[in-house]
């Protein structure tokens, strides 16, 4: 497959009929949160792409995002999206290793300068720039070299969109995201831990179809799959505007499909596509399955207190802070009043007699 | 600080000095009030005073037909915002499992579209009583500063909170954040502010009675 | 002495707030709704006569010297003192502007009794030299002569001579061990004589004993008006001593508002400790002889009589129903203005504000109030307890152009009286 | 066929109480019918950009029942396309190779463009026809 092949070429290299590409092309209008009357524009789009190269960066990360994707990479249409691609660097997924790998990378950094996409998975420690490297290379070097010449940026998952784990307290790492290092260059985060497969090729099918970034919002989230909440977007949504909430997992509640904020749902506060996009080929998302939203693609989830508490609750003992509150005002309380009383009656003990003599002034 | 630390750093230390304040100011404030005393009555009694003071802190809840018919914006905006406050505070569901959640006590909430609806209606109503403050004579020459921060503090708990469920510019993390914050500005400046007539007014009330109630007059 | 002083003034600020008073600065929303419930507002339109304004030299000494934060902003330089020249311009609002009637505390919805407080802002008024020449004059005139308006017993004693050749009855003077001791005000000895000679016919027909004495006659206290309580206490004592003196069952307090509240209500309270004898409003003793058939009745005012409640009396002194009950004996055709009862409007000469010549033209300005409550019932004939309310009555519907007899209750049930005495 | 759509409408009443997406989407359906007899074009909805609850699909599904067109096709993994008992509205479902879902659709057309031999594919045909012939 030369570098110079459209993916139309390509496709109907591979023996993909006209109809495969248009079911394709629906699929993708589909996973790209774009309405189907998109679908012959995509077409059009897609016909005539050129394949663009990704360079792939993994640094401090559970490979869950990688999972994630590959979990949907047979052949599908995120697959194809992936043959349609030149992943000239994964560590995780080349045959390559070693030298050889380095070797690919600064290839296809030098061939594609300032045309390539580059994807990280995984935050990067600034702290000790040993705790993560490749070959012998710190991760924080590792992107900045690589991110001099990418055309674009996609943080995949929460610890490069925004820290992640790596990042919670204390932060032994000195971890930070991908945005907090590079600031020349446009980013596309796609938080979740781990991401949905879908939303992750469907960035991929955006820059690919239309070879620009799509419309993010203020965490530079893509505003086709983050521009709502999992709350407005919950079929328990209902639940919560009559209150009716489950109080523990195993309840009449709990069973009868009731909104989960009572058990510490991060919905309202969360914005992803899970509840409309749904998990494993659309089979259904945590709610669904009766466990509350833990806000994975927001920032900070991770130190966000229990995630079986509800968004607002207080996170110190109020009570208690009101008990000695109590005590203390009652404690002030009784001095003020007694250093009133005191003045008073200073007052009261100086009071000079007033007679009829003492009301004129002395005019 | 990210905004999740912000919410954070509200629900946690933020609140815990900020309930500190408020109920330490309160009673502390209570106690220097009623401390000061007041003398005994020598006079023979015609009535009780305390059973005037306690029907005058209920009674004085309703004008009567020719104060209503000379301050009746007062009166029914003065209704309609108390009532809307109340019920946008101790009937909106997630208050309540706050609530619930730091004191365990419960009740039934309304349905989260007639809270919605009265938060609406307060907040036009609050609007109307700036309006009303900033236009009457005898309101904008008696306001002072105090006047205009009791009522920004108590409008913007009721702004954050219509515009954090709508989620209207900020995320919602921020909003929350921002909400929780405006009642804990309320808090804390309750002690040190006239907002101190909401437990006051029943010991003014009581007192009007009691000195009423003593001379057998229904106050 | 030392004379006046703001120190004075503000150390007696200090002395008067108390836990209502606090409660009450406490509570105020600045509703603005007192302005409304005050005839000097409603009169006049003019913002700095809302009660609660009245009282903000008051209501800064207290948060400045009894609140933390005020303590506080007081303590880093931070609050401005109230200055003498403050007081100055509040003389006017203080005294001139406000009966004392009390409406206002009956519609503040936070409860305050702003009436209690003015009554008690005076006594630092008076202490710092700011109380109006002319109750000073009448409260001199009451501790040297003995009345405000300067009657001497011999006075009274021709008066009194008058009403015996007038009526054939005894008015006793210094009797001792009479059921009742009458004060009279200085009003009803000099302007309506009718009052003692009623007195004499109805407590002859039902057999009630009393008697004046000829050492405290005077009911008023210009010491409460003018806010000095150890004079007002020295009012009150000249009637303690002499009722004790005279062994009676109870103190008859005459038709006057002020005095009434004085002898009733402050007047124990003035003194320091209870007194032995009760203390009884005329309609009181009237309502009570009615109710035991002693009042023996004959005829009924014909035309249609309307009634005006005394502040002092009905709302700030209970004394409500008994009025009622006596005008239904007496009055064919009665009708009720509206607001009558404890939110009845003020005449506009109750406090102190009648000694004040100053307040001449303010007080005739807002007694267009009562003018239109009046109106509002188309009455022939304005019934009321009070000789302060009554000369002012007369003046203002006077003023006003209004044909109306102001009549008193008392002398109207004693011409009412059963000729024939079993 | 009366009661079983009887049935199914009471079901819809049920559902909605959820999220209140499957009366509104029928209404959609509805529109886009008169739509197309209006020679106004076909549309396509997208179910799969709709929060629905457990069940509420097929509450959908079963409301719009079974027609007399049912047709498989293979392009890139299976693809069902079934006209319901509405006919013009057809439901699409297009899997992948391991029959997972990749794509749910109800389209209001008289026949789904993808049931058509496409220009390229008939062209691409003749050309191998020919070739063969030669």
């Amino acid at each position: 497959m030369s570098k110079d092949e459209t993916l139309g070429e390509a496709l109907r290299r591979q023996g993909v009929t006209r109809r495969g590409f248009l079911k394709f092309c629906a699929a993708t209008a589909s996973m790209m949160a774009l309405p189907p009357s998109m679908v012959p524009v995509i077409a059009a789009a897609l016909e005539s792409a050129r394949r663009p190269s990704v360079i792939w960066l993994s640094f401090q990360e559970c490979t869950g995002c990688t999972e994630s994707l590959t979990r949907s990479h047979s052949p599908t249409v995120e697959g194809l999206i992936f043959d349609s691609i030149s992943l000239d660097y994964h560590h995780t997924l080349q045959a390559a290793s070693g030298s050889a790998a380095e070797a690919a990378r600064e290839t296809a950094m030098e061939e594609n300068h300032g045309k390539y996409i580059l994807v990280v998975d995984g935050s990067i420690p600034t702290d000790n720039p040993g705790y993560s490297t490749i070959a012998g290379i710190s991760n924080r070097d590792m992107l900045e070299e690589a991110a001099k010449g990418a055309a674009a940026i996609v943080s995949v998952g929460t610890c490069a969109a925004f820290g992640g784990i790596p990042a919670a307290k204390p932060n032994p790492t000195g971890a930070v995201s991908v945005s907090d290092l590079v600031h020349d260059k446009p980013i596309i985060n796609v938080p979740g831990c781990p991401p949905i497969p879908v939303v992750i090729t469907g960035v991929l099918a955006h820059y690919l179809t239309f070879g620009t970034i799509p419309e993010l919002d203020d965490l530079k989230r893509p505003k086709a799959y983050y521009g709502k909440s999992i709350h407005d977007r919950c079929y328990r949504r209902p639940f919560y505007d009559k209150g009716l909430f489950a109080e523990t997992f195993d309840d009449e509640g709990a069973r009868k499909g009731w909104c989960l904020y009572k058990l510490g749902c991060k919905g309202p506060t969360t914005y992803n596509a899970c509840a409309t996009v749904k998990w494993n080929e659309g089979t259904s998302f945590p709610i669904e399955s009766g466990h509350p939203c833990l806000g994975c693609s927001e920032p900070g989830f991770w130190d966000g207190g229990s995630f079986y508490s509800a968004i607002s609750t207080p996170t110190e003992d109020i009570p208690k802070a009101a008990v000695y509150a109590v005590g203390a005002g009652a404690a002030a309380g009784v001095a003020l009043g007694a250093m009133n009383r005191a003045k008073k009656q200073k007052s009261v003990d100086a009071h000079e007699k007033v007679t009829i003599d003492d009301l004129d002034k002395e005019k | 600080m990210t905004e999740t630390e912000f919410l954070l750093w509200v629900r946690g230390p933020a609140l815990q000095i900020a309930t500190i304040v408020f109920v330490l100011g309160i009673v502390a404030r209570i106690l220097q009030m009623v401390m000061l005393g007041r003398k005994a009555n020598l006079a023979e009694a015609r009535g009780s005073a305390l059973a005037g003071g306690l029907r005058t802190m209920v009674t004085r809840s309703v004008p009567d037909k020719g104060t209503f018919q000379r301050s009746t914006f007062t009166i029914v905006s003065g209704y309609i915002f108390h009532i809307g406050l109340f019920v946008t505070i101790f009937l909106f569901a997630p208050h309540i499992l706050l609530v619930d959640e730091v004191f365990g006590l419960s009740w039934p909430a309304l349905p989260t579209p007639v809270v919605d609806a009265t938060a609406v209606v307060t907040i036009i109503t609050l609007l109307a009583v700036l309006i009303h403050r900033l236009k009457d004579p005898v309101m904008r020459f008696l306001s002072g500063f105090s006047d205009y921060l009791v009522w920004l503090v108590t409008f913007l708990p009721l702004l954050t909170g219509y515009i954090a469920f709508h989620r209207i510019g900020l995320s919602p993390t921020m909003l929350i954040a921002l909400h929780i914050l405006s009642v804990e500005l309320l808090m804390v400046l309750f002690p040190f502010t006239k907002l101190m007539h909401t437990f006051s007014l029943f010991i003014a009330r009581y007192y009007n009675g009691a000195i009423a109630g003593y001379k057998g007059v229904h106050s | 002495m030392s004379g006046p002083s703001l120190e004075k003034g503000l150390a007696a600020f200090r002395e008067q707030i108390d836990a209502p008073v606090a409660a009450f600065f406490n509570s105020c929303m600045h509703c603005g709704m007192c302005a409304d419930a005050c005839l000097f507002y409603t009169e006049t339109k003019d913002p700095t006569r809302t009660p609660i304004y009245k009282l903000e030299p008051l209501r800064k000494v207290w948060q400045q010297e009894y609140t933390f934060w005020g303590r506080s902003m007081k303590a880093l330089g931070m609050s401005k003192p109230v200055t003498d020249e403050e007081l100055g311009q509040w003389e006017e609002l203080v005294y001139d502007s406000c009966t004392l009637c009390g409406r206002c505390s009956m519609v503040c919805p936070v409860g305050n009794d702003i009436a209690y407080m003015i009554r008690k802002m005076r006594e630092g008024m008076a202490a710092a030299g700011h109380a109006p020449d002319g109750l000073i004059g009448a409260t001199k005139r009451a501790v040297t002569i003995g009345s405000p308006m300067g009657v001497k017993l011999p006075a009274l004693q021709a008066q009194i001579r008058h009403i015996e050749e007038d009526t054939g009855l005894e008015i006793p003077l210094d009797r001792e061990g009479v059921d009742y001791m009458c004060l009279l005000s200085s009003m009803e000895i000099m302007n309506f004589p009718e009052y003692t000679a009623a007195l004499a016919k109805i407590f002859h027909q039902a057999g009630v004993t009393w008697t004046i004495s000829s050492e405290a006659f005077e009911a008023t206290n210009s010491g409460i008006q003018i806010g000095v309580s150890e004079i007002a206490a020295e009012l009150v004592q000249r009637i303690v001593d002499a009722a004790e003196k005279l062994k009676v069952k109870a103190v008859i307090s005459p038709e006057c508002g002020h005095a009434y509240m004085a002898i009733r209500w402050e007047g124990p309270n003035l003194v320091g400790k209870p007194f032995d004898f009760k203390v009884v409003h005329i309609l009181e003793v009237l309502d009570e002889l009615r109710e035991q058939g002693r009042l023996k009745i004959t005829g009924k005012e014909m035309q249609r009589l309307t009634y005006h409640d005394p502040c002092q009396i009905a709302r700030r002194g209970g004394v409500l129903e008994q009025p009622r009950r006596l005008l239904d004996m007496i009055a064919d055709d009665f009708v009720e203005m509206p607001e009558a009862g404890v939110m009845n409007w003020c005449c506009g000469a109750g406090g102190g504000v009648s000694s004040n010549e100053r307040a001449d033209d303010l007080r005739l300005k807002v007694f267009n109030r009562k003018k239109e409550q009046l109106d509002a019932v188309q009455a022939e004939g304005l019934v009321s307890a009070c000789a302060n309310c009554r000369i002012h009555l007369e003046e203002g519907l006077e003023e006003y152009h209004m044909d109306l007899p102001v009549l008193s209750l008392t002398e109207t049930i004693a011409e009412h009286l059963a000729e024939d005495k079993s | 066929m009366q009661t079983e759509l009887e049935t199914a409408m009471l079901n819809v009443e049920l559902g909605d109480e959820l999220t209140y997406n499957v009366k509104p989407l029928l209404h959609e359906i509805r529109h886009a019918l008169a739509k197309l007899l209006n020679d106004e074009g076909p549309t396509v909805i997208d179910l799969r950009s709709l929060p629905l609850a457990p069940g509420e699909e097929e509450k959908l599904l079963n409301t719009l029942g079974h027609g007399e067109v049912h047709a498989s096709l293979n392009a890139l993994g299976p693809t069902e396309v079934v006209e319901t008992g509405y006919p013009g509205v057809w439901v699409v479902l297009h899997y992948n190779t391991d029959r997972e879902v990749i794509g749910k659709f109800i389209e209001v057309c008289d026949i789904p463009d993808l049931l058509r031999s496409q220009q390229d594919d008939i062209r691409e045909g003749l050309e191998q026809l020919q070739s063969g012939l030669a």
